[in-house]
């Protein structure tokens, strides 16, 4: 059977493993997929990625945690979560009764914590991991460690030492040059590097005359950032030779094409998920009626070709 | 089942019922699955504006097929909703939520008293409520200087309080004075309100271990429980460590009045 | 006289220099004036900014300069401009003519670039210069020195020497730690920091599947970037001890204010003047409201009134 | 004068004339002041889009008060303006840049030969010029499959020849086509339309020596002459350095076909 008689062919590789598309949601803004069940059907994602797991649980920060922007909103959830052993119990078998890839994200203060949980992951049926080293919101660890270049390859290089499953290395934007992170990753064994992370910001209230977020600041996401992402994902596309993995503002498959174009492999979608849950099925299916309308065999063939 | 999306409402009608509180009547797919204490999202046109916004349902009219919304004009987005014509289509998606339970009512008489208690725009949620419940039902209202829903109130409960901070209308003071000033002997307690309110109400309940559901409001971003950002503090076992977060829009926003922490 | 007699006192004192209000447009996007004469009337704004100068003539980047992006613009200008010979023949008269401070925006792709402009400036009726180290539209200079702390310290300090009028340093957003730089900055004898510049971004034209402006990266403007911006703001307002100018994405006048509560003596209006050519008075107006409202002696007041 | 803002127009007509093209009629506050060739910058309604759409004033009707715009729909924001409703209001600014001279109309006599060339959304600002010039005009528009006001321009110009690329109207092939099959000798050339088309015309021109003006457009942000993102290069004197950048939104966006350089 020709692929056209198949259809459009959204398949990607991704470090080896083959994706049936390149749409995943961003990991935090879906939960591990239970909430959106009755919104869209998880065997259509290319992966589901859980939100961030840490070793213990983690309560997280104090709300307000959410604050709208123009165009884009800030959180400061603080990697709330249960714990891998919570996680390995209730949100892997829910995971497994898909036929769907999965990728974990995992959250930790010290390269001690991340080998934890990436430790405890290792026979787990899981696709991927994800190293978070880039959330702006808890203090010790998390953003540190991606702002830095050195940081960051030591605690690449001991996380990849523990993984099992292909490593993702997702990285903070707040940095001046993200290329050398993304080289750093890469040498220290990232299979992948995922950008981008939120941009740390805030917003006043001016009724109380203080910070809106009980946390002063959070990480801005949304449309807004698209155009610092999609630039991110340009200049490390021409440097790196690992897949990258798009994030930022996207909501429609118009914006996953441009970062595909940009040099992604694959792209997630985060608060797009929050004003339609469906939004990842109409990307998916606008990519493929765009691949249908130009005549074009596989989304593969787009990855970079806006270089230029 | 994996095909609940948005939908587009009809607005059959957007009125001021105050300077700043609209009611909103909103004709609906289907109403079957709603339940008192439950909200919508509701989507702002103006795409600079990009979450929802989670508004309690008031009332539902299975007959007719609506939704009726009670909103105060805060900001960007109520004040979209507010320019809204007639016959103009809104995109919202729900009802999403755990909303008030109504068994006590099946098992107990109807002359057990019943306090329903609510103030400012936390009041519109329990209408469908008084509406649905059985009992001697009690209400007792607080505003900042002008009332809502009053006379609607009245066709269903035995009896309707009001009190204003300024006084304009019922007595001048809370609902607390209200509280105070009666003599109730309620078997259970609903209750809707800014947190202040809540946390009195919470601590008058207590003292009398009368059970109680507490309606919360928390900033949302998703409103079906996948980001986390709306969580709320719960009581999960006897000592003071064990609190845990619930996320208000998916937990809640209905909790039972003995496990909410406020602070 | 007493305050309240006058009505809302909207003055700030700006490393010594009184102004009339806080509000000014952001270089660049107000040219020197004479484009919006007959939108509104320079005499009421506090300064006007002047796009930037250079000692000879640039001619800037080849078009599209301009990108829409979601509630922001790309631009790639390049500081096109006719050099300070022209400047100083055909713009101060102009600005001379109005009762209204000026302040001239340096551009330079080396120290001596940037003396050279000051230099022709030092016996000019100019209120304040404002170094720009931050323009990522440029490749030699400009956002260079903006991105490394020990640049910024020379430039500054060279610049500082040459200058006759109090020294403004505006900073690029696109840095890991904007304290670091706006510190140097100050240690550097600066008068003022002025944040923030554009972000550095792209958009991709998926019509031709290739970046949509000819320069490929832009400068990120709009109500998108201002949570960074303010976060920014908030951040180095508790550092460091010379005022600070806000800018970014500040369109309304509850925008200029919460710059001020995080600690902004001054804003910046640019690309709303773009959307708006009034966009100024009306921002003025509304902080005259505010205050008269709330019963507020003078904006003074607020000043880093929103830290916590 | 320091008084000069954004204005509210109502939207009188907005009607599709091919499955692409709009046509909107603006009641506008004065039209006093409209050359032809010039645009207004029209507002999205979304707040996402910020920047002002220029689109190019087609007709002015001095006594209804009302301005005449065509658009075609290709991306966001011609989009949102496609699904504006008779009577609704939208924002403007304008009318903006720098129009047609008519001025040699003035001087010479009616017998002489215009030569009037458009080209797709070109072609709308060309009808209001073709009204006010006098002269003995000839109109040659070129479109991709389906032309639009040639009604219009018959009315006024003495001659009205059309080409699309599909040859579904008019002659097979392009306003270059029509350039050479005709026996033009025109005093003057106004012309508006894709760059590759204006260059051409451009080409033509010089080697007849025949002064032009030329219409450009370019992605703009402010306008009214202040960012600097909207520039074109003009040739300024007689060596090859000596090129300059103008604005097409002040400077322009017509342009002595003689000064223009196409890159
Ligand atoms: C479960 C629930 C039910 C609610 N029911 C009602 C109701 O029936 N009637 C009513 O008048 N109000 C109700 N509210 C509050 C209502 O959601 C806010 O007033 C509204 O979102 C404000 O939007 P805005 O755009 O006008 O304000 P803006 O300040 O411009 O909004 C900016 C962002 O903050 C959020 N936000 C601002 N204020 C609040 C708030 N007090 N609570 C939650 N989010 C907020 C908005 O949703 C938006 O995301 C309810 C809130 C919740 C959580
Ligand atoms: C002086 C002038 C007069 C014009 N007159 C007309 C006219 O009479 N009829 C007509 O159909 N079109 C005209 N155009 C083109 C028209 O401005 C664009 O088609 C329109 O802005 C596209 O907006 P959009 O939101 O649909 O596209 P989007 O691609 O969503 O717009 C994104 C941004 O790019 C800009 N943009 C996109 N394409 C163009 C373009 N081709 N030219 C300029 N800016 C663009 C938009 O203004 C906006 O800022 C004119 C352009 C100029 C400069
Ligand atoms: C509410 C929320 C929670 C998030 N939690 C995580 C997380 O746990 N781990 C992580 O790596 N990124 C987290 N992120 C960042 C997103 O995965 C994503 O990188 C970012 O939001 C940018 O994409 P977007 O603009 O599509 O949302 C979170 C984002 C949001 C909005
Ligand atoms: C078209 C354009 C041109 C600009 N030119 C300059 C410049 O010459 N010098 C400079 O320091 N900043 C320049 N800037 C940056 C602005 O002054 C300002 O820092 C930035 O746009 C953020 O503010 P805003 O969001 O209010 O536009 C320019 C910005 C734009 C949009
Ligand atoms: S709003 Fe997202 S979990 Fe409640
Ligand atoms: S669009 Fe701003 S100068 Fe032309």
């Amino acid at each position: 059977m020709s692929r056209s008689e198949k259809g459009p062919n959204l398949t990607v590789k991704l470090s080896g493993v083959e994706l049936k598309n390149p749409i995943m949601p961003a990991s935090g803004t879906f939960g591990s997929g239970k909430e959106f069940e009755e919104y869209l059907n998880l065997n259509r994602l290319g992966m589901v990625v859980t939100k961030g797991v840490a070793d213990v649980p983690w309560k997280g920060n104090a709300t307000p945690r959410v604050a709208e922007t123009y165009g884009g909103m800030l959180n400061s959830v603080g990697l709330q979560n249960p714990g891998s052993d919570h996680f390995i119990r209730e949100d892997i078998p829910f995971l497994e009764s898909y036929d769907t890839k999965t990728m974990v994200n995992i959250a930790g203060r010290s390269i001690e914590e991340y080998v934890g949980v990436v430790t405890a992951l290792q026979h787990q049926p899981v696709d991927f991991l994800e190293l978070n080293i880039s959330c702006p919101n808890i203090k010790e660890g998390g953003v540190a460690f991606g702002t830095d270049v050195d940081m960051a390859y030591q605690v690449t290089k001991k996380v990849k030492e523990a993984a099992k499953q292909p490593l993702i290395v997702k990285l903070s934007p707040n940095v001046t040059d993200i290329v050398a992170v993304a080289k750093a990753c890469e040498a220290a064994g990232a299979d992948g590097i995922s950008l981008i992370n939120t941009l740390l910001g805030m917003k006043m209230d001016i009724k109380t005359r203080s910070p809106l977020l009980a946390n002063t600041f959070g990480g801005l996401s949304g449309p807004a950032i698209k155009p610092v992402a999609l630039r991110m994902v340009y200049q490390v596309a021409r440097e790196i030779n690992i897949p990258i993995i798009g994030i930022g503002g996207i909501s429609t498959w118009e914006d996953a094409l441009e970062f595909i174009l940009a040099g992604a492999t694959a792209v997630q979608v985060g608060t797009a998920n929050f004003r339609n849950p469906r939004a990842m099925m109409e990307i998916i299916e606008g990519l493929e009626n765009y691949l249908k309308e130009e005549n074009i065999d596989g989304i593969e063939e787009l990855i970079g070709a806006g270089h230029k | 089942m994996d095909n609940k999306s948005i939908e587009k409402a009809l607005i059959l009608k957007n009125e001021a019922l105050t300077p700043e509180i609209y009611e909103m009547v909103l004709g609906v797919k289907s109403t079957s699955e709603a339940t008192p204490g439950q909200f919508i999202n509701l989507y702002c046109k103006d795409g600079s504006r990009l979450l929802p916004r989670p508004l309690s349902i008031s009332e539902v009219d299975q007959k007719a097929g609506t939704l009726r919304l009670i909103y105060k004009v805060l900001g960007s987005g109520t004040r979209e909703f507010a320019k809204l014509q007639k016959y103009e289509e809104i995109d919202y998606l729900g009802p999403l939520g755990k909303g008030f339970s109504l068994e006590f009512a099946d098992e107990k008489s109807e002359e057990q008293e019943i306090l329903i208690i609510g103030g400012g725009v936390g009041v519109p949620p329990l209408l469908e409520l008084a509406k649905q419940l059985q009992g001697k039902k009690r209400v007792l209202l607080g505003f900042e200087k002008e009332s809502i829903l009053v006379e609607d109130f009245k066709k269903v409960a035995r009896e309707v309080a009001v009190a204003t901070t300024t006084g304009d209308e019922g007595i001048k003071g809370t609902v607390m004075d209200l509280l105070e000033q009666g003599e109730y002997a309620p078997v259970k307690i609903y209750s809707c309100g800014p947190k202040g309110m809540l946390q009195a109400v919470q601590a008058w309940g207590r003292e009398g271990n009368i059970p109680m559901e507490l309606s919360l409001e928390e900033r949302m971003a998703c409103g079906i429980g996948a980001c986390l950002v709306c969580t709320c503090k719960t009581q999960e076992g006897p000592h003071e460590e064990d609190w845990n977060y619930k996320r208000v829009c998916k937990d809640g926003p209905v909790f039972k009045g003995e496990e909410v922490v406020f602070e």
